[in-house]
Order: structure tokens, then C-alpha cells, then sequence
């Protein structure tokens, strides 16, 4: 479409692409609401029309074609607006890779470009209740029903299920081979019968996450992606793409870096007192310098990314130093609070700030990769560390012991 | 069991497994999470029976006034019980803050009037001004002693029967009792962190009250309670934190990824062993700081503030490490880790930050 | 002996004793200088004359046969006095207790009498370069000989062995069976021709371990502890005493608790400097709080054996808090000496004691158990934790790669 | 290679390579060793080396006065290797200390009169004052000034030709040039708890000195030298901690016991994670403090405390964590582990602790 188009001509169009619709930015973008994706899908729409959805994609699926250099020339012109696009993150940014690089060629004719236009979300559902940092030991079946499949079991921790259109499925399609061979990935059509979707709420009270249980659930043949029994190698693709795109972003769940953590506890040092206390000023100190650390880290990783450099270890280096950054924040702010962030008035911001920011925490250090997980990824991957002996490697799965967890 | 001859350590295992008892059958957790959600937070019927057939309202009510005349020994066992089960009830706030305010005000009259009435179980108290907030003035009228001003976080303030206010008077910090009936009185809720003990701010305008102790005697008390408050606080925080410790042990136990059981792991199981390391050490700081209390040591104010200072931030890091073991699980609702990590924070912060216990613990010292 | 004398005629004949022979105690007691061996075998032959050495062994080993109730009043009544046997701790409190339990008559007769009067000076070598944490790895052969055993190989970490006269060797007589199942243990003669000690120097500059190298030393067949084969066992035994001794003395390597870290920071804060400073006062109190929970612990592990209750995890809580706080009180003394702790003039007492500190630090925490080792006892043994999938139980030691290490 | 044109990602890697072959080659460990048992602690042999085949000396001295006119860029890279080595030679004294407080103080003819010796590898520079201990005083004389005091912990202080020391004079603080051959000027060597660097305490008494800037300047020109230093100081502190990773590292993947290489237990493999994160962490602080300096970036003084407060405790803990990978051997005389140790904790308060420039990072941010 816009092949010929100079760099420096397209920034200008995208410049004045988001000057004539700031009205359809800076909307609520919690991802939670089903107003939010409303926005986002609007949003989607008017930058699909305007030619400037899926930049890099191939023009085949509804993309531009273009350059990794239009697509940081995109990102700069939109770093002063808020995009609503958040609930589209995962279908655009992971599952729609996917279906590029091992969907059928029905499968992408029908998907890709309504993805990019946002007609359609998607979600991922690989996590079970019993498959967690063990992702390949999930235990939901699909059976063979004629050419299609029968889909039994349950997923956890799907963020957007309960506004998605589709959602990539892994599950288990042989259990007499070890774990990772006998999986298979689907196309879940989220409206089929069968489908049941329960918010699950965390800590903090809000429910960015959800349960499904499929019970008894029909697939079609044809909604196979990749192989059948090589669905591990797809959500490894999946989740590659997963950490590229979280990478890119900085590192720690799309949050936003440099999100001022730092500068809020000193405007409330100085506002509350504790600007005085020299021990205070220590916490404080130091949650600038993990703050600026974590900005340096993601400065690297998105220096790689535009260089066309695989990120280093910044990326998972940045999810763990986000996590602690996030909990100690938490925690100096409501030291600086005092006791009056045990029990407060309902009309104190700052106590119910902080206490939220507190109680956020666990789920910031555990949604993603858990410590655990990302250190070993660190030591094994990073520093070519041996792994651990396997005693589930060889097992058919059938025998394996798995999940459980009484308490 | 009755509490009335708690000395012996078989009498303090006897009394642990009774309290244990009876909360695994009177609150369990799905009634904790029950309570969280009523207005005052606590179940009457509950609180009359641990008034009752525990006796734990008078546990450590001297004999003369109709208690069992225990000591922190025992109240030390039912607290860490207490904590285990996060019993929401107003326990703390009157078996530990207010029978203590009136021991320690060595007011008589009013120990004659509210002791017996505590042991009985007909009478909650809660205790205002004993923290740093912002305090209330008593003004000496020409019918008495009038409060004004304003105590933030009272626990269980909106609840109680009768208040225990430290306030300032003209010839210095005195301790002021105020009946809920009160004029002028206003007592507020307030959103707390931890889900299972309330607290609330406390409003006074020109509300009569009566003096308990002397004018005066105010800082000697208040000084010697948040001792006694401190021990009783590193104590159930023991409880609370053993029972994330066991939680964790079994969910490593019985969670299998990668073909075994996590706490196979050496990050889990690693990590559970800080856990118990800190367990451990929090459970001998809190029985020194309640022996102390018993022996009425000098070392008490030293003991209270090794207690407060290392048990705060050990109970927290446990809870929180509590959920680590979990994973996902642990970061749900629905998961009775949560209620541990709001319980342990509010603890940390309650009387005072780990960082100002720790100040005051070397001035205790003599630096 | 004495069994017919009351527990306070003890008592007094005890102080009685120390009273009279208080020349005796307080000399040097570093555990490293000849000198120091001299005074302990001195302090040791006075204390057996005097019918006082061995209070709870048994009659026919050399010792008193009273109970436990006579060695505490002991304890108490040594407590002022600075009891010079450290350089014997190791002979009496891990080789005799483990000879009293799997000796020959023969092995008994000869030598635990002869530790007890202070006239044999014991040492123990399990631990090799390869075989650390996994002791039971170790390499040193003992073939058989006619009747006797030729012992080849190399002991580490071996505390006494320049001033030992015996040893407890544990060593490998049986390569093609799995590596718990095929050692010996045997009285190794120090001076025995083969037998080359090395002092090996640490960190601080100081040499409190050895080197043993064994080249062709004949054992005779009469100094298997225990049976051919079943060294594993008897070295458990060993190392239980020792656990058992280093428990009582309240944990960390014979450290004396409440040795008075804080004491010493907090005089040096005053005079240096620091005590104005509210985050130095943070760190000392830190201290404090550490210091104050180890004697804590060491009262309770002291009351659980006076008790004689098994003392529970405690000791391996105590052992690591104790190596922390040493770390901990060192750099805060740094700390508050400041830039003068990085170079000092050599009469600056204050910089040499706690950069002193500061590298022993590392020792003790690895010495007498890695804290990961330390953790995996708590783990598994108080925790009831699942160990991990073992890899070399069932493995021929023939087959099992063993130590290495090239950094 | 000449250091002459160093600007591009490919000519620092250049460099990187050649003083990282030169060092392994010329000042292998046995040789730090060895240097740091001798009187003076540094080979002049290799220093000539490090000056004429490497051009180190005048890396960073500008092309008119016999540079190569490098940035700190380049700098820390050579700066990197150095620590990666524990490379015992008055670099950092002379380099960075002794160029930058000729450069910061604008006196040309003193410029012009030392930098080209430095450049050409003739004249070893130490700098005295820049930290918090006592000052020099600086008296105007009828034959000029004259030095009073003695000053602490100078880098390298007791074999350098020329000594450059801030000193405070009537009119504001300066610095003043000393000669190593000045009347009164003594020098004694300390004792160090890093053993590849040594540090000494310089006397004066009534000593000629040569003034360099102009007085009432001096404060000034410390300030923005210390900045420099902490920048230094942290990507040397980077190469080290590098170092320590990939020894803990090599150790954990070739050393078995209970039939499996260290590395594979989770304890020692997060630990050595623990440490990547730290040195990542490290990496980042410290380029953004040199690229600070080479930007002349306003925000120089906060990424220079930044780097420094990080630094500083990220490398202690990474040589700390080094040695608990390797166990027993880790703590062994003949092991290397410990120079590292030493080097980290003297690092980390050579120029003030942690907690001092925490202290100064809030008030750089304005608070």
C-alpha cells in the first residue's frame, strides 16, 4: 500500500493520523473492562483504515509490508499519546505471529486481517491449575471425534477470556508418549458450547485473569494449528513471541517503565513528611537507582530490538528487577504512610495507593515466569548452567505425577 | 478447659490445644472470610464463648477480680493461636491493651469496675493514644474531665464497650475512660489492609470521661503497655507465620511439576528453610519478650523492641515468601495466603515501623 | 570414683579445683600454635588427676561415670574460667565417642584413656579437594596388604592435623559398589611414614586447616573402626558427635556466643563516630536484633540437651544466623571506620579487627557446612521435604564423576 | 593498537581485545601475586608497556598535548580489563585521578606541563583530598605556597612523581602540585585490605607547592573529579564482578558432587543468576555514568552516585557469592576469589559508602 512511501513522509502521515484522532486515544485501558476493548477496538479499526495496522506484517495477511524502521517511527510518534490497545496485545502480538508462522493458509485467510482490524480478539489458554511453571504437563484432552476433536478440561490464568473471540488452545492429545510430544494446539472458537469462563480474582480484588472450563467442547479438524502431537513446538513459538514482545516493551507485564514509582514516593515524602527521616531518604535513594536501573535495562533491550539484535538477558533481568522494584516501592510507601496504612480513611489516596501497590506485588513477581523460572532460564540459558536431571523426560505421560497442591 | 492453673508446660500444652481446638471448629477459615465481610467484624457468639468455655477473656485477669490471674506465658500461647487461625475477634484489644491499661494505671477502683466485667465477657475495651498519631487533650471542666480531639486507628474502636484513651492534660498524660454511650463520642471504621482485625477513628468533642490513675502517670503507662503490646504482638505473629510456613511445606509437598514434588527443588526448598530459619528466630525473641513481661524484667523495653523490630519484618517476608511457594494460587482470592500477607504487614507497621523500633531499641540501650 | 558423692560436694570439689589451679587456664587458646597443644595437654593431665576429666563416660574408658547433671554443674562452675582444651574438642568430642561405640577392646584400651589424660591429640580426615559437601565421594584408596591396608590418596580441611598424633581416616576399600557402600574407617598413626602434612592458608592469613597427603602408608589390619565396608556408617556416628558438641556449644565453629559484636561496634561507634548517624544506629541495632536471637537460640539448644531432649533444628538455625551476623557485624564495623577500613595505618586496631573479620567471614560460613547444605538438612530432616532425585546412589563409585572443578 | 582513534563500537571492542590479550599475557595472577608482595606493588616494566605499546597513559589526555584524546567511553573499557585483572598499576591514580584534575582545572600551563609527560608514560600522578577525611591547609609564602597537614589514603600515593592535593587556602579550596622530591613532603605506605592497590598517607610540612586552577576553584573541580572517579571506579568494579561470575560459573559447571556438576542444584545455579543480574545491573549503571561524563550531561552527578551506590555493594556481594560457589577452595590463600573480595569491599568505600552517596544522589535530585 504504502511501499513507496519515504520514512519521512510516513512519520508525518502517522503524526497527523494521531493529532486528527486524540479523540479515540487515552481512554480507560485497564484491559478489563469490556468498555476498554470497546476503545481498543475502535481504535484498531481507525488505524487499520488509515493503512497503519500491521506495519511490519506482509501485505498477504493485511499488512503494510513495511520496515522495522516505519514501525519505530510509529512507536515514537505514538509515545506522547496513550494507545488503548492493550486488550489486542496478545492475539497481535502472539497468537497472530503464530498463526503466520504455522497456520493453515484458511486459517490466517480467515483470521489475520480481521485480528488487525479488531474484529477479533484473541487469548492464549495453555495454563492449567495443575500445568504452571510446567506448562507441558497440562492435562486438559482433546479426543478424536470423527475429523473433529472433543475437548475436555480447564485452563487458568487467561487474561481477556471473557472478552475474546478466539483463543489458541494447547492440549493434550496423546498421553502415552512423554509430555511434550503428545500435545496439540487449536483454534478455540470462545463462544462454542462448552466454554465456560469464571473470573478469577487476585489479591488486590481486581480479576485480570480468568478460569475456563471446557467441558465436552467440539473442534473442528481443520482448527489445528501446526501439527497434531507438535503443539509444544507452536507455544513455544507462542511464547516466544510472548517475550519478545514483553521485551520490547521493558520487561514486567507491559508495565510502564519509569512509571514514576521514585517520583510519587518523594512528592509523598515531602507532602507527609519523611523527607527529614535519613533512613527514609536511604528507601528512597534506593528506589530511585532500582528505577533507573530498570529504565537502563529496558533503554538496552529496545536498543537490541531496533538494532535487529536478539535481546541479551536484559529481558528476564528486567522482569525480576521489576518485581522487586514494584514490592519495594510498595513497601516504602507504606513505610512512609506509617501506621496509617494498616487503617485509613477512605478518602487517602495514599494509603490506598500503596496498599494496592502492595497487595499487586506477588502476582507482578509470579504472572509471567515466576523467580524460580526466570533464574533458571538465567543460569541455564545466560550462563549455559546444566539442567537439572529430568525424571520426566522418558516417562509417558500417563505415568507422570503431576500438579496436585493441597494447601 | 478452664485457664485458671496455667503455670507448667504441660498446663501451656494443654491450654494451646484447646484454643487450637476449638478455632479449627468455631472459625474456621471460610468463617474468617465470613467475618471479613460483616460490618463489626466479629461473631458474639463466638466472643462469648471464648469469654466462657475458654475463659480467655480473664485468662490473665487477676483471681481477686474474677479472672485466672495467667500471665503472658499463657496469654503468649492463646495469641499465637490466635494469629494461627487469624481469629477475628476483639481479643487484642481487650485481653491485651485494655486488662492491661487498667493493670498497669493501678487504678483500683477502676480495675474493680471494668475487671470483672472483662472476665465475664460482657465488657470489650479498646485502647486509644497509644501509638505516634495525633492525640487527644483532656480539659478539666467543672463536672469532670472533658476529651477533645481526635485517635486514629483504635483497634476494634467502633466495637468496644468501653474506650481507654491516652490523652494529654495540663499536668501531663493521664488515661481516660469513655463508656460508648458517650456524648460527643463518634467513632468511625476505617478501610484496613488486614481483613480480619478493625480499627477505627475516634472523635471527641467535650465528651465526659473519667480518669483512670493519676494526671501525669499517662507516659509511664503508655510506655509500659506498648511493651506489653509489642510481646503480645511478636507472639501472634509466630502464630501467623508458622502456619504460612506449614501451608507452604505442604503445598511443596504435594505440587508436582517437572515429574516432582516442588519442595524437591532446591529454590523451594531453600526457601522454606529461611522461612523455618526465621520461624524459629521469631518464636525465642517473642518468648523472651514474654518471659520478660512475666519476670518484669528490666530488659523488658529491650526484649519488646528485639521482638517488634525482627518479627514484624520476619512475618512479612514469611507471608510473602508463603506465596512465592504457591505460585499462581497464592495470588488469588480465594487462597488463604493473602489474608496472611495483609495480616503480617499491618503487624510490621502497627505500633511503629521495624526502622523505629529499632531506634528506640538502641536509646533503650543507653545510645 | 566419686559416684557416691552428692551433686553439691561435686560442685564444690569442682571450684575447689578451678580455684586452685586457675594457672592452668586462660593461656593461649587460638587452636593453632604448638604452644597452645602444650597448655591443653597440661590443663587436660591436671583435670584427669583430679578425677575430673570424662564425667560421663564410662568407669572402664578412664572416666568418672556421672551423670549429666555432674557435667553441667561442671559447665557452670568452668564458666568464668577460659578453658584451654580446644585443640582436644575434636579428639574427645567426635573420635572417642565414635571409638567407644565401634572400637575393638583393643582400639579402647589403648587410646581412650590416653585422650582423656591429654597424652593423644586426635584429628579427623573425611574431607578431600573432591569430596566436600559430598563427603562420601572421597577418592583415598586403602588396598589390602596381606593383612594390613596401603592407604594412597589426599585429606583437606583437616583442623590439628600438624599437632595430631591419631586420626580417623575414612577411606575407599571397595571402588565397584555405590560410594556410601564401600568405605573404612581406620585409626590412622599421624607420624606414620607417608603421612605429610601441609598447612593450608586462608583467606585471613592464618593456617587453622591442613593438607594430609597419604602416599603408601600401611594401616595395620587391627585399625579398622568398625567394619571393612561400613565406614559410612561409623563416620555418621562421628559427624553426629560432632553436630551434638557444636550444638551444645551453641552452633558456628566453637564461636563464643555473645561475643559481644554489638558491644564492640557500638564502643567503636562512640569512638570513632556514628552514633549520631541515624542509619549507622539502624545497622547497630540490626546487630543487636541478630545477636541477641543467636543467644537465644544457644540458651535453648542448651536447655534442650540439659534436658536431654534431642535439640531441634536450632543448631543448623544458629549456625547459619551465626555465620551472618559475622559477616554482618564486619561490615558495619567497616562500615563505621569508613574509608580508613580500605587503608589504615598498621597501629589502627580498630581496621585490622574488623578487616579481620571480614575475611574470615567466608570461612565460617562454608566451614562445618555450606548454607545450602545447611538448608537442605532443614529442609528435609525438619521440614520433611522430598530430596532431590538422587543420581549416584545406585551408581558403581567406579562410575561417578567425582569433584573437578578447574576455577 | 594505538589508542589514537577510539570512537566506534568496533574500536572499543579493538581495544577491549588488545589490553584483555596484553594483560593475560604480561600480568597473569601469578604475577598480581607476586606485585603484591613487592615494596612498590607494581612492575614499572609492564607500566612502560601499558604506556607505550598500549598507550594507555595518554588515552584519554587530549591530541595537543600528546593524547589520544579519547572519552571515558574508551576509558572504561580499558578500565574494565584493569579490574578484570585485578592489573596491580597506578592506572586509576595517574589516569583517571591525576588527567582529569589537570583537565577539570583549566590551567593550561600546568596542562602543559605534566600531560604530555603522563601521555608519554614519564610521570605517575596520585591525587590527594578528594575524600572525606582530613585536608591539607595551603599557605600563601613570600616564595609562594606552602602545604600543611597530612592526607589520608592517597591512591598510589607513595610511589608517584607528582602528587596533586586538594588543600584549603584563605581564599577557597585549590589544588597545589608537589613533586615527589619536595622539602618536607613524606610519604608512608598504609596497610590495605585490597592487595592490589595500595594506598598511603602523605605528610606535609610547610612543603612548596605549585598551585594548578586558581583558588576558590578547587571545590569546583573536586566535586566534578569525584563524579569522574565514581564512574571510573564502577566500570572497573564491572570487570571484576564479570570476572567473579564466570569463575563461579566455570567452577559450578565442572565441579560434581553427589553426581552432579554444582550447577545443576538450583541453590548454586540461582545464586549464579542472582549474580548475572547484579553484573547486568552493574553494566548499565556504570555506561551511563561515562556516557554521562562524555555527553557533559547535567545529569552526571546523579548517574555517577547511582553507579556508585550500586556498584559498590553489587560487586561485594557478587565476590562474596563467587567464593560461596566455590566452597572450601573459595577460601583458600592460593585461590584468586578473595582478591576479588578485597578489591569489592574496598571499592565499595573508597570514595564514601554506599549509604553516603544515597545520601548525596537525594540531594543531587533535589531533595
Amino acid at each position: 500500500m504504502a511501499t513507496d512511501e519515504s520514512l519521512d513522509a510516513f512519520r508525518h502521515r502517522v503524526r497527523a493520523w494521531f493529532a486528527e484522532h486524540v479523540a479515540l486515544t487515552g481512554g480507560a485501558s485497564d484491559g478489563e473492562s469490556t468498555d476498554a476493548v470497546d476503545v481498543a477496538r475502535r481504535f484498531q479499526g481507525a488505524l487499520f483504515d488509515a493503512g497503519l495496522a500491521g506495519l511490519t506484517w506482509p501485505v498477504e495477511y493485511g499488512g503494510q509490508g513495511l520496515t522495522t524502521a516505519h514501525q519505530l517511527a510509529f512507536n515514537e510518534e505514538a509515545e506522547p499519546y496513550v494507545v488503548p490497545t492493550m486488550p489486542l496485545l496478545i492475539g497481535l502480538g502472539m497468537c497472530a505471529p503464530t498463526l503466520q508462522e504455522l497456520g493453515t493458509q484458511a486459517q490466517r485467510d480467515r483470521h489475520l486481517a480481521r485480528m488487525l482490524r479488531g474484529d477479533e480478539v484473541w487469548c492464549q489458554l495453555f495454563s492449567e491449575p495443575g500445568a504452571g511453571s510446567d506448562v507441558a504437563s497440562l492435562r486438559t484432552r482433546a479426543v478424536r471425534d470423527g475429523d473433529d476433536w472433543v475437548v475436555n478440561g480447564q485452563k487458568v490464568w487467561t487474561s481477556g477470556a471473557q472478552y475474546s473471540d478466539f483463543g489458541l488452545l494447547l492440549a493434550r492429545t496423546n498421553p502415552d508418549v512423554p509430555k511434550h510430544l503428545g500435545l496439540t494446539m487449536f483454534v478455540l472458537d470462545m463462544r462454542a458450547p462448552g466454554v465456560t469462563i469464571r473470573p478469577l480474582r487476585q489479591i488486590t480484588g481486581g480479576s485480570g485473569f480468568n478460569e475456563v472450563f471446557l467441558d465436552d467442547v467440539h473442534v473442528p479438524g481443520d482448527a489445528v494449528v501446526g501439527d497434531v502431537d507438535r503443539g509444544w513446538q507452536a507455544a513455544v513459538t507462542t511464547l516466544m513471541n510472548e517475550r519478545v514482545s514483553i521485551g520490547a516493551g521493558g520487561g514486567g507485564l507491559g508495565r510502564r517503565l519509569g512509571g514514576g514509582e521514585f517520583a510519587a514516593l518523594a512528592e509523598l515524602a515531602g507532602r507527609r513528611g519523611g523527607l527529614a527521616d535519613p533512613v527514609l531518604r536511604q528507601s528512597l535513594a534506593s528506589v530511585f537507582v532500582e528505577e533507573r536501573l530498570l529504565e537502563l535495562l529496558s533503554q538496552r533491550i529496545r536498543a537490541d530490538v531496533k538494532a535487529g539484535r536478539t535481546p541479551g538477558p536484559q529481558g528476564s533481568v528486567a522482569k525480576l528487577a521489576g518485581a522487586q522494584l514494584a514490592r519495594h516501592a510498595a513497601e516504602v510507601g507504606l513505610e512512609l504512610i506509617g501506621t496509617a496504612g494498616t487503617a485509613w480513611d477512605p478518602g487517602d489516596r495514599d494509603a490506598e495507593r500503596w496498599t494496592q501497590a502492595l497487595l499487586g506485588a506477588p502476582g507482578n513477581s509470579i504472572a509471567g515466569g515466576t523467580p524460580e523460572i526466570m533464574k533458571n532460564i538465567l543460569g541455564e540459558r545466560v550462563l549455559g548452567l546444566p539442567r537439572e536431571p529430568a525424571v520426566d523426560r522418558d516417562v509417558p505421560f500417563r505415568e507422570l505425577r503431576v500438579g496436585g497442591g493441597r494447601s | 478447659m478452664s485457664a485458671a492453673v496455667v503455670s507448667s508446660a504441660e498446663d501451656l500444652a494443654a491450654l494451646r490445644r484447646s484454643v487450637r481446638a476449638f478455632l479449627a471448629d468455631a472459625v474456621p477459615e471460610a468463617e474468617v472470610r465470613r467475618l471479613a465481610e460483616t460490618r463489626t467484624g466479629f461473631d458474639p457468639a463466638v466472643w462469648a464463648r471464648l469469654a466462657g468455655e475458654l475463659g480467655l477473656t480473664g485468662l490473665v485477669v487477676p483471681e481477686e477480680f474474677g479472672g485466672s490471674g495467667a500471665g503472658f506465658a499463657a496469654l503468649g500461647v492463646v495469641l499465637e493461636e490466635a494469629g494461627r487461625a487469624l481469629l477475628p475477634a476483639p481479643l487484642f484489644s481487650t485481653v491485651v491493651l485494655g486488662v492491661h491499661a487498667l493493670l498497669l494505671s493501678g487504678d483500683v477502683a477502676a480495675q474493680a469496675d471494668h475487671l470483672p466485667e472483662i472476665a465475664a465477657g460482657r465488657l470489650r475495651v479498646a485502647v486509644g493514644g497509644l501509638g505516634t498519631g495525633p492525640r487527644a487533650r483532656a480539659i478539666a471542666g467543672t463536672r469532670g474531665w472533658l476529651l477533645e480531639g481526635t485517635v486514629d486507628g483504635v483497634l476494634d474502636g467502633a466495637t468496644a464497650d468501653l474506650l481507654l484513651v491516652f490523652a494529654d492534660a495540663e499536668g501531663g498524660a493521664g488515661l481516660f475512660a469513655v463508656p460508648s454511650s458517650a456524648a460527643g463520642l463518634s467513632r468511625t471504621p476505617l478501610r484496613t489492609l488486614d481483613l480480619t482485625r478493625r480499627q477505627a477513628r475516634v472523635e471527641l468533642h467535650a465528651t465526659p470521661a473519667a480518669l483512670v490513675g493519676a494526671v501525669g502517670d499517662g507516659g509511664r503507662v503508655s510506655a509500659a503497655l506498648l511493651d506489653r503490646a509489642l510481646a503480645a504482638l511478636a507472639a501472634e505473629s509466630v502464630g501467623g507465620a508458622q502456619r504460612v510456613l506449614e501451608m507452604a511445606v505442604e503445598y511443596a509437598g504435594t505440587r508436582y511439576q517437572f515429574g516432582r514434588a516442588i519442595g524437591s527443588f532446591q529454590a523451594v526448598k531453600h526457601r522454606c528453610a529461611d522461612m523455618l530459619i526465621d520461624v524459629e528466630r521469631m518464636r525465642v525473641a517473642a518468648e523472651a519478650a514474654l518471659g520478660a513481661v512475666d519476670a518484669a524484667a528490666p530488659d523488658l523495653p529491650v526484649a519488646a523492641r528485639v521482638a517488634a523490630s525482627f518479627c514484624g519484618e520476619a512475618y512479612f517476608a514469611a507471608a510473602a515468601s508463603g506465596i512465592q511457594v504457591h505460585g499462581g494460587i497464592g495470588f488469588t482470592w480465594e487462597h488463604p495466603a493473602h489474608l496472611y500477607y495483609r495480616r503480617a504487614k499491618s503487624a510490621e507497621l502497627l505500633f511503629g515501623s521495624p526502622a523505629e523500633h529499632r531506634e528506640a531499641l538502641l536509646r533503650q540501650l543507653g545510645h
